[in-house]
């Protein structure tokens, strides 16, 4: 399960970092978006796998995972849905202000290869 | 009994979520793939809902909350279709069936453009 | 736990956010209440760092238990003396910034005071954490805030520069909590303190692990310090935003710089047993070359606002110099340079946004302009910034400069450090001669009509450019206090102390 | 009064349903859900210009009944289509002509129509006039249409548009 | 008998996850896709569902909701998308 | 204190002066003289005691732990150039009150002109050698801009560039220097320097400092092959010229070899480099002058070549060659100082300097030829006046020296100079007074005004005075002086005219004779010189210099900085492959650790592969956008089943709910993107993100796979011992949230209501194209609002919002919480929005979203904060249970209000983004109506 698990991570990893090297705002936000798939669940594994021990006390409960990485990857999501949202409205604002969605602000003619 | 009742619920929702997810993969085109996931798999996770109800009550205390998420489901999921549908129609989606002129693209339908 | 005293530690943070919440609160009020209510929160920073700085230096790290949860359960605050300090810049900064940005900065769009006293929450809140995390998360307040402020107003090429440091800065992230958890996944806890404990005793089958994370973690603040070649957001950023804003900026960088400095003398100095000095071999030939990037910027830089840009480049580079010295006196220089670059970079930033006012349709372009209104006094205050930013006398960068130099006399970086530093100092000079020249002396006839600045548009930088003036009078307290902060940084066993409690 | 409880059977709905959430029924509960279903509908008063009218409760149960058990039996005429042969279904678009008059009504219907098997409510006219519905396998049109009608529009009429 | 019949079990949904996942990929109209997609969040419900039933703990119902009502509103977005661009006007 | 003051008091002078001259011209000049009268006055009365060769110091602390004191010293040495430059000054600021025009700021003029002062003399009477940089460098500062005084003039602004440029290298080399000098003896101060002597000149550092220091000295004494500036800044205002190149601004290089002789001379290589560097300067400069045209380019060069002069006595390293360096600084001061001076009255009065044009001044300005005349005569070194004693003593030296060594070179080239000493002015007489008529005067010269010669008619008188009588005037002086240069008992030597027939007085008439032989044959000598050396200019390679610095950081910085956010990127993933990849090529850790791993079951690895394949398809399909859109869809769902099935509940609650919330926005931005995005055509581009992307892959995935397969021991127990007895609640994780770490919440709030607020704040104003058709071209649906959605949405508003209830107070003791509430409220209400419209949605909703935000905040805050009331750290909970009658047992935890809090920012927060991002279209209509 760990295998399948560090590919996932490495495979979200690599999607994020392509993505977030193209020319578009649009597919940099998407690669933002895997980024933070990709690292969410590497803060949450970090508290190892764990199957049916989710960490609420019961009288039950034949264990616990550990909490704190959950507590962390909650901060983390709150906060990166926040800075996407704003790196969403922000592309908006770019795609006005510089008249296409290049992140440099470059035109289609102007970057073609000549 | 009650295991074979809890076996007999869990495999008929199962088997209809399968049997619905198999429609989307087998039909033929999108508007009779629709049928699939709308019925089936409601029915399908409905009676898994169902399973779960009695697993719990029996196994715990009285759980009747998956009346709830099946009350979601059956309110929600014709919406869905219906919007997926009229979404297809906009589009002109090929269709099986002949598209009556009133829910075509053309001019007296809906897809039609505005003046 | 009764007297304001004794939550000391937690004012400077919550000050900023209750101020914020307010002035969200009264966004509608009149601008001279809004005005009124941020400034005196902004100056009220002051004293607070004041007392802070007075008692970190004569009891030892002040730790605050968030919730009452002891360490490394929960989250502490720990005001040592590197944290009062940071805190004293922060707060000189921001109020000076602040006043400037009176001239209309705050009323170009919404809710600059909000962003702007949640930016100082951010800070502040950075500065005094003691746990890895929290680290983080103040990192990303400060930063949103600074999307906000950085884009406060609006403009094409603000909102490209914008878009640029946003995400970048999101990607540094993402490094960020790659870093942070993997020291979790391995040692198992996140404060700073309790990090360094353990870290000190890895295995050597987890070596490669936690030195991965914590050069991952480098490379995050090597971000935010804008070290090379990760320090091209910084000239962009800077020089297209508003002059409170870059101003205010100008701590930014020290938040990068601060956390190397933090990190890697506690958990990975010298005491660290097997991750000991894991920066050695990449923090100097780093610094060096990007004091000396930054200061060819500064030489080819088209205007005015870019070249104060790479001169905060080429200051990290000094100041991180300083810190891969990683002695008391070159902790110490590195220590008294940091607010002279802060203050004397936010003082040319302020500065800048006069002249250009008063070049009409030249703006900060370095070429010849129309003959500049109020060109007595807004050039003065020019050639004292430019005093400031070489480094020369009699200003405080000359003393912070001087020390490094000394300090550096028992490195075996030594002749590298020197050359560098010399060599760029002689290149600043000749740079800020030509922008000088060039924006002061060499006019072009015009019927442009231009505003003639008032005094409330340069008093702010003056008051800056004032306080190096009074850093270097009392360079002799000042380094005494830079002396035993660095004393304390190398010995992190107080800290971890205060923190954790003596352990046998 | 009727600012102050503006849908009282709805908070008799929404208790109900916090009963069921929280799947313990205590006196406690009761009060939360009561408490609950009197606060939400008034929060969102604003949103609910037109209040519901329900009339013969006993039509609505049968109805929920009958609609049940269609969907149960259909489902499994619907798997028996799926597994077969799909080249041999009929597909058809069939226009039912509507005599229900409110959103409502009109909204459940369709969604009825939906849930059952062998139909999807395609379209609604502009005129909220006709229905189009796509059946799978369509026999007759004209008597689907008529079943619909029956079996459906009927009782929705009788339960909804009554007042 | 509940244990021999939970793997099948699994084994259906899952089977019914991949069917939907193809169809979201293999589309070939961006109705399909969404049908996919709506979908694959019902068989997740379905998943969970018997996950809860399997480890004997009720724990992952309001996952489940949770799946019905997003599922549902990610539907409708998508279509408005199609049908009007903005979805919010 | 004294001395103290009287440095302190012309800086403080020069913001008198720059009041004094708002009420006008004179009360300007007044104020700068009288400072700098002041100042002399507080330092005259210790000059007696400094003549009776005692050293005064005067010492505060300034930052004792760096060895840096403000400390000052009066000895002979710095009395000598104190009096020089402040006596000097005087004359100058009575000079430059007749000789600036109306059009010239005085104010300006006398400020730098006192700061100028205030430097020197802070150089000449410091202790501390750090403290002597700081005035040595702002010495530089100020020159700078009184050269650059005349600001309009190109030459004006460049001369002081150049200045500036060389004489900083020569301030930053100098820092290195004495640091290195600190560092031998332990100390920055003069006194022990001198007391440790012997061991700093046999100290292995003791040569790269004594290049650092010689690099400082040479360049501002505009020594080979620094000296280029020198003429250049020339373009100050002749009263600049006089004060800085006589008595000041290069002297203070002169100084500093005076004033570090007895630490660092007497090795071979300070002979070899300062006297080396004096000869060239010396010859060079003497040949150079004599072919300047311009009066001042004459003087300029003649300057550099005296004090090539003095440079090279003070290399000789002998103690009477060191007294002869001394005594010939007081007399170039004076003569040079008065030969400017006389250069600027002809300037001023005849409009040129161009000694083509100026013939035959003698007729129009008798009285100031004669002064000129006797000043150039000093210059040349002819009997009876001060600049005969000091070169004979010179060649003297120059001869005693070769006597030693045997040579006849050094004896041969300093005559040489001499020779051309006396050619260059012999030409400033002849050709300016005499030699014909004048050619085409801008104006008809006269005898300038009174109290503008007077300052030049004192400077002569003085260079008479000393050459005639020396015992009587300077003597006394030079002996305290010179005593004080060497820090040793003075050599035996004669201040007389007469030492009878030696060796010097020889060379002295060779010197004599053979310069008038040279400026008779001047004519073909300028023909040879315009053919040959003319073009020799060290200014040349500074400018090339200095347009390669700009070139190669140009070049540097645009190579760099392309303004490419995709480089930036790059840049910084590959800094973190770096450092991550690093420390596994040595050291003995393995990746895979000893944990044993969890079973792989199939279900899982049917969702593991199908993350894959939505992700790759996602990329693939990027460019798709809508259908980007999906697959990512696909891929939160399965993440969030992740969270599920390794047991976070309250994750994947959190990531279901943010997954949607983040699509809706992505479909809100998407419909205002280009629809048909560009395509990628650099293949090269797109393989190397590809490989950068499977690295980065690759060290992630393995970094993962190392932490999974070892073991760990974790703070996590604590929380799970403590969640329910310390935090009142079973669901750890939020008790952790809320509680154990709820300062973190604090902030994460803090952030998500920042994103609000800043994306409310970057919406005002913003205004987009809405396109009218998709990307097909087909016209939008008109029917916006179906009825079937919006009738049966509506109907499930109330059911989300119970949902939401329902999460928001179970959270503390199962799954659920805040955070998840906020966003089930947020959606339930984006649903209605989605289903109704924006218009419809405000006409019955308040849009004050923003004072929900204050209040979610103010919320938590004041919860955290009740704790001070009870003695607490800030965020300390309680909780208790209450029992209420029917109602039952009802648990309260002051957490539970914090997450009341957090609930309400996030509401808050993601309708402000959600809800005003809707809105942008309402832009469209407005744009439609006008
Ligand atoms: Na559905
Ligand atoms: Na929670």
């Amino acid at each position: 399960m760990e295998a399948l698990v560090a590919l996932v991570i490495g495979t979200l990893t690599a999607c994020g970092v392509y993505l977030t090297l193209r020319g578009q705002t649009f597919p940099v936000v998407l690669g933002l978006t895997f980024l933070s798939y990709a690292v969410n669940l590497f803060i949450f594994v970090m508290g190892r796998l764990a199957v049916g021990m989710p960490p609420v006390i019961s009288s039950v409960a034949s264990g616990y995972t550990d909490p704190l990485p959950q507590a962390l990857v909650l901060t983390a999501i709150v906060i990166s849905f926040g800075m996407t949202a704003f790196v969403i409205v922000l592309a908006l604002k770019a795609r006005a202000e510089l008249g296409n969605d290049h992140v440099d602000g470059l035109n289609r003619e102007e970057d073609a290869p000549r | 009994m009650l295991d074979i009742l809890l076996s007999l619920l869990v495999l008929t929702g199962a088997g209809f979520t399968f049997v619905g997810s198999l429609g989307l993969l087998r039909l033929r085109d999108f508007y009779t793939r629709l049928h699939g996931p709308t019925k089936a798999t409601t029915l399908g996770v409905g009676c898994l809902l169902v399973a779960s109800s009695v697993y719990f009550s029996t196994h715990h205390t009285l759980s009747l909350h998956e009346i709830l998420v099946t009350l979601f489901l059956f309110m929600t999921a014709p919406v869905s279709a219906h919007l997926l549908a009229k979404a297809a129609l906009h589009l002109g989606v090929k269709s099986l069936a002949p598209v009556p002129p009133a829910a075509g693209p053309g001019p007296d339908g809906i897809g039609k453009p505005k003046p | 736990m009764n007297s304001l005293a004794s939550h000391l530690p937690i004012l400077p943070v919550l000050l900023p956010l209750l101020a914020g919440i307010v002035l969200l609160a009264l966004r509608n009020a009149p601008s001279g209440l809004q005005r009124g209510l941020a400034l005196a929160a902004t100056l009220a920073l002051i004293p607070l760092a004041g007392a802070l700085l007075a008692a970190a230096g004569s009891d030892g790290p002040l730790v605050y238990r968030l919730g009452d949860w002891e360490a490394p359960f929960g989250i502490v605050l720990v005001a040592d003396r590197l944290a009062a300090w940071m805190l004293m810049v922060t707060a000189l900064v921001a109020a000076f910034a602040l006043l400037h940005a009176f001239r209309g900065t705050d009323t170009a769009g919404r809710h600059f005071h909000v962003l702007y006293q949640l930016q100082l929450f951010g800070l502040n809140g950075a500065f005094l954490t003691g746990d890895l995390f929290n680290l983080f998360v103040f990192f990303e307040i400060l930063l949103l805030a600074s999307y906000g402020l950085l884009l406060h107003g609006g403009g094409r090429l603000r909102v490209k520069a914008g878009l640029h440091f946003v995400v970048i800065n999101l990607v540094g992230s993402t490094l960020f909590l790659f870093a942070v958890s993997t020291l979790y996944g391995v040692t198992g806890t996140l404060n700073m303190a309790d990090l360094a404990v353990k870290l000190a005793q890895t295995p050597p089958e987890n070596l490669a692990l936690v030195e991965t994370a914590g050069l991952l973690l480098f490379g995050v603040f090597a971000l935010k310090a804008a070290l090379l070649p990760l320090h091209l957001w910084l000239p962009a950023a800077y020089g297209q935003t508003s002059a409170p804003v870059a101003a205010l900026f100008a701590i930014m960088t020290k938040v990068g710089t601060y956390s190397i400095l933090r990190i890697y003398s506690l958990m990975f100095g010298a005491d660290g047993g097997p991750v000991a000095n894991l920066l050695a071999g990449w923090l100097m030939p780093l610094a060096l070359a990007t004091l000396a990037i930054g200061m060819l910027g500064a030489v080819a830089a088209p205007t005015l606002r870019q070249q104060i840009a790479y001169l905060v480049v080429s200051s990290v580079g000094t100041l991180l110099a300083a810190f891969a010295l990683a002695s008391t006196e070159g902790i110490a220089a590195g220590l008294y340079y940091l607010p002279h670059t802060t203050l004397g970079t936010a003082a040319a930033f302020l500065l800048a946004d006069p002249i250009v006012r008063a070049r009409g349709a030249h703006a900060d372009r370095l070429e010849s302009g129309p003959p500049m209104p109020g060109a007595p006094v807004l050039g003065a205050l020019f050639f004292i910034a430019a005093i400031a930013l070489a480094g020369l006398p009699p200003l405080s960068g000359f003393l912070g400069k001087f020390m490094l130099l000394r300090a550096a006399l028992e490195s075996p970086w030594l002749d590298w450090v020197w050359g560098v530093v010399l060599t760029a100092g002689l290149v600043g000079v000749i740079a800020l001669a030509r922008s000088g020249s060039l924006l002061f002396y060499r006019t072009l006839s015009s019927d442009e009509n231009l505003p003639v600045p008032r005094a409330t548009d340069w008093l702010p930088a003056a008051a800056l450019l004032g306080t190096l003036l009074g850093m270097t009078v009392w360079a002799g307290p000042l380094a005494r206090y830079a002396d035993a902060t660095a004393v304390q940084l190398l010995t992190p066993q107080t800290y971890i102390d205060a923190v954790l409690g003596p352990r046998p | 009064m009727k600012r102050l409880l503006p849908h009282p059977v709805l908070t008799l709905v929404l208790a109900a349903l916090w009963l069921l959430l929280v799947n313990t029924f205590t006196a406690g509960h009761l009060m939360l859900g009561l408490l609950l279903g009197w606060l939400i509908p008034f929060a969102t008063a604003s949103l609910w210009p037109q209040s519901v009218c329900i009339r013969n409760l006993p039509t609505l149960l049968r109805y929920v009944a009958v609609v049940v058990y269609d969907i149960v039996l259909g489902s499994f005429r619907v798997a028996r289509l799926i597994l077969g042969r799909p080249a041999s279904l009929r597909p058809a678009f069939v226009t039912v002509p509507l005599e229900l008059r409110t959103d409502l009504a009109i909204s459940l219907l369709a969604n009825t129509i939906s849930l059952t098997p062998g139909t999807v409510s395609v379209l609604l006219s502009e005129d909220h006039r006709s229905l189009i519905v796509h059946s799978l396998d369509t026999g007759d049109a004209t008597t689907m249409v008529a079943e619909i009608k029956h079996r459906y529009e009927a009782p929705l009429k009788a339960i909804f548009e009554s007042c | 008998m509940l244990n021999t019949v939970i793997p099948i079990a699994y084994a259906l949904v899952a089977f019914a996850f991949l069917f939907s996942f193809i169809r979201l990929i293999v589309g070939p109209n961006a109705p399909d896709r969404i049908l996919g997609l709506d979908t694959l969040y019902v068989n997740t419900v379905a998943l969970l569902v018997l996950l809860g039933i399997d480890l004997g703990n009720p724990i992952y119902f309001e996952a489940a909701l949770l799946i019905a009502m997003m599922g549902f509103v990610g539907t409708v977005a998508l279509c408005k998308y199609l049908l009007r661009g903005d979805i919010i006007e | 204190m004294t001395i103290f003051l009287a440095v302190l008091l012309p800086f403080a002078g020069a913001a008198l002066v720059a009041l004094a001259a708002r009420s006008g011209r004179s009360p300007a000049a007044w104020t700068a003289g009288a400072v700098t009268a002041a100042s002399l006055a507080l330092l005259a009365p210790l000059f007696p005691l400094a003549g009776a060769g005692e050293t005064l110091i005067q010492q505060y602390d300034w930052v004792p732990s760096l060895g840096l004191d403000l400390a000052f010293r009066l000895d002979g040495l710095a009395m000598l150039f104190a009096g020089l430059i402040l006596g000097i000054g005087l004359l100058i600021v009575l000079y430059a009150r007749y000789y600036l025009s109306e059009r010239d700021s005085m104010g300006r003029f006398y400020a730098y002109l006192m700061l100028f002062m205030g430097s020197m003399l802070g150089i000449v009477l410091s202790e501390n050698l750090i403290q002597l940089l700081v005035f040595w460098e702002l010495t530089s500062l100020s020159s700078f801009l009184l050269i650059s005084y005349w600001q309009h003039r190109e030459e004006a602004r460049q001369g002081a560039r150049m200045a500036l440029a060389v004489t900083g290298m020569g301030g930053f080399a100098l820092l290195g220097g004495f640091l290195l000098l600190g560092h031998i003896v332990g100390s920055y101060n003069l006194s022990d320097v001198f007391a440790s002597a012997d061991h700093i000149r046999a100290h292995p550092l003791y040569v790269p400092m004594l290049l650092l220091i010689l690099l400082g000295v040479f360049t501002k004494s505009a020594q080979f092959p620094f000296h280029f500036w020198l003429p250049h800044a020339m373009a100050a205002p002749t009263p600049v010229s006089a004060y800085l190149h006589s008595a000041t601004m290069v002297k203070a290089g002169v100084f500093l070899l005076a004033r570090l002789y007895p630490a660092l001379s007497g090795t071979p290589e300070w002979f070899w480099l300062v006297s080396g560097a004096g000869l060239a300067t010396l010859l060079i400069g003497a040949y150079t002058a004599l072919f300047k045209h311009d009066l001042k380019g004459l003087l300029a060069y003649s300057t550099i070549s005296h004090l090539g002069l003095i440079t090279l006595l003070f290399g000789l390293s002998t103690p009477l060659a060191a007294v002869a360096g001394v005594f010939h600084v007081i007399n170039h001061a004076t003569f040079k100082a008065s030969l400017f001076m006389a250069a600027g009255i002809i300037d001023h009065e005849a409009g040129t300097r161009d000694m083509r044009r100026l013939h035959g001044l003698w007729k129009f300005m008798p009285y100031t030829a004669t002064l000129a005349m006797v000043a150039a005569a000093a210059m040349a070194g002819v009997p009876l006046l001060n600049g005969f004693l000091s070169k004979e003593m010179f060649f003297a030296e120059a001869a005693h020296i070769a006597e030693g060594q045997g040579g006849w070179l050094l004896p041969a080239l300093v005559t040489l100079a001499g020779a051309l000493a006396v050619a260059y002015s012999i030409r400033f007489i002849h050709d300016v007074f005499f030699n014909g008529e004048p050619v085409d005067l801008p104006r008809t010269p006269h005898e300038p005004p009174r109290w503008m010669k007077a300052p030049v008619e004192v400077l002569v008188v003085l260079c008479v005075a000393v050459g005639v009588a020396p015992g009587l005037t300077v003597a006394p002086l030079l002996a305290a002086a010179a005593g004080a240069t060497l820090q040793a008992p003075l050599p035996d030597y004669h201040l007389a005219l007469w030492h009878g027939l030696n060796p010097a007085l020889a060379m002295s008439a060779i010197a004599l004779a053979a310069g008038v032989a040279i400026y008779a044959m001047r004519r073909p000598l300028f023909a040879l010189q315009e053919r040959t050396f003319e073009h020799l200019d060290a200014r040349r390679l500074y400018n090339a210099l200095i347009r390669t610095l700009y070139a190669l950081s140009r070049a540097l910085t645009r190579l760099l900085d392309t303004g490419s956010l995709q480089r930036q990127v790059f840049f910084l993933l590959i800094a973190a492959l770096a450092l991550g990849f690093t420390p596994w090529f040595d050291g003995p850790t393995s990746l895979s650790g000893t944990q044993p791993g969890l079973p792989l079951d199939p279900v899982s690895l049917l969702a593991g592969a199908t993350l894959i394949l939505a992700s790759l398809a996602t990329v693939w399909l990027h460019r798709q956008r809508f259908v980007a859109l999906i697959t990512l869809g696909v891929v939160g769902l399965i993440v969030s089943l992740a969270f599920v099935k390794f047991s976070a509940p309250d994750l994947a609650l959190t990531q279901l709910s943010v997954e949607i919330v983040t699509i809706v926005l992505l479909l809100l931005a998407l419909y205002f993107l280009p629809q048909k995005p560009a395509r990628e055509h650099d293949l090269g581009r797109i393989w190397r993100d590809g490989v950068v992307a499977l690295v980065a892959g690759a060290g992630t995935g393995l970094l993962a796979w190392a932490v999974l397969t070892r073991p760990y021991d974790t703070i996590a127990g604590y929380f799970l011992d403590n969640s329910v007895s310390g935090g009142g609640g079973t669901n750890v994780v939020n008790v952790i949230l809320v509680d154990f770490r709820g300062y973190d919440t604090l902030g994460e709030i803090t952030v998500l209501a920042l994103a609000g607020l800043g994306i409310y704040a970057l919406l005002e104003n913003l205004r987009l194209d809405a396109p009218d058709r998709d990307a097909a071209g087909r016209a939008w649906n008109p029917d916006a609002h179906p009825v079937i959605m919006a009738t049966l949405t509506q109907l499930l508003l109330p059911l989300a919002l119970l949902v939401a209830a329902f999460i928001l107070l179970r959270g503390h003791n199962l799954p659920g919480g805040g955070f998840i509430a906020g966003l089930v409220t947020a959606v339930a209400l984006i649903m209605q929005y989605l289903a109704h419209g924006g218009a419809h949605m405000r006409a019955r909703l308040s849009g004050a979203t923003q004072p929900v935000i204050a209040a979610g905040l103010a919320l938590a805050v004041f919860t955290g904060l009740a704790s001070w009331g009870f003695e607490h750290p800030f965020l300390t909970s309680t909780f208790g249970h209450l029992h209420w009658p029917v109602v039952g047992d009802f648990e309260l935890a002051s957490a539970m209000v914090f997450d009341l809090g957090v609930f309400l920012v996030v509401v808050g927060a993601t309708l402000l983004i959600l809800v005003n991002l809707g809105a942008l279209h309402d832009s469209r209509i407005r744009k439609a109506a006008r």
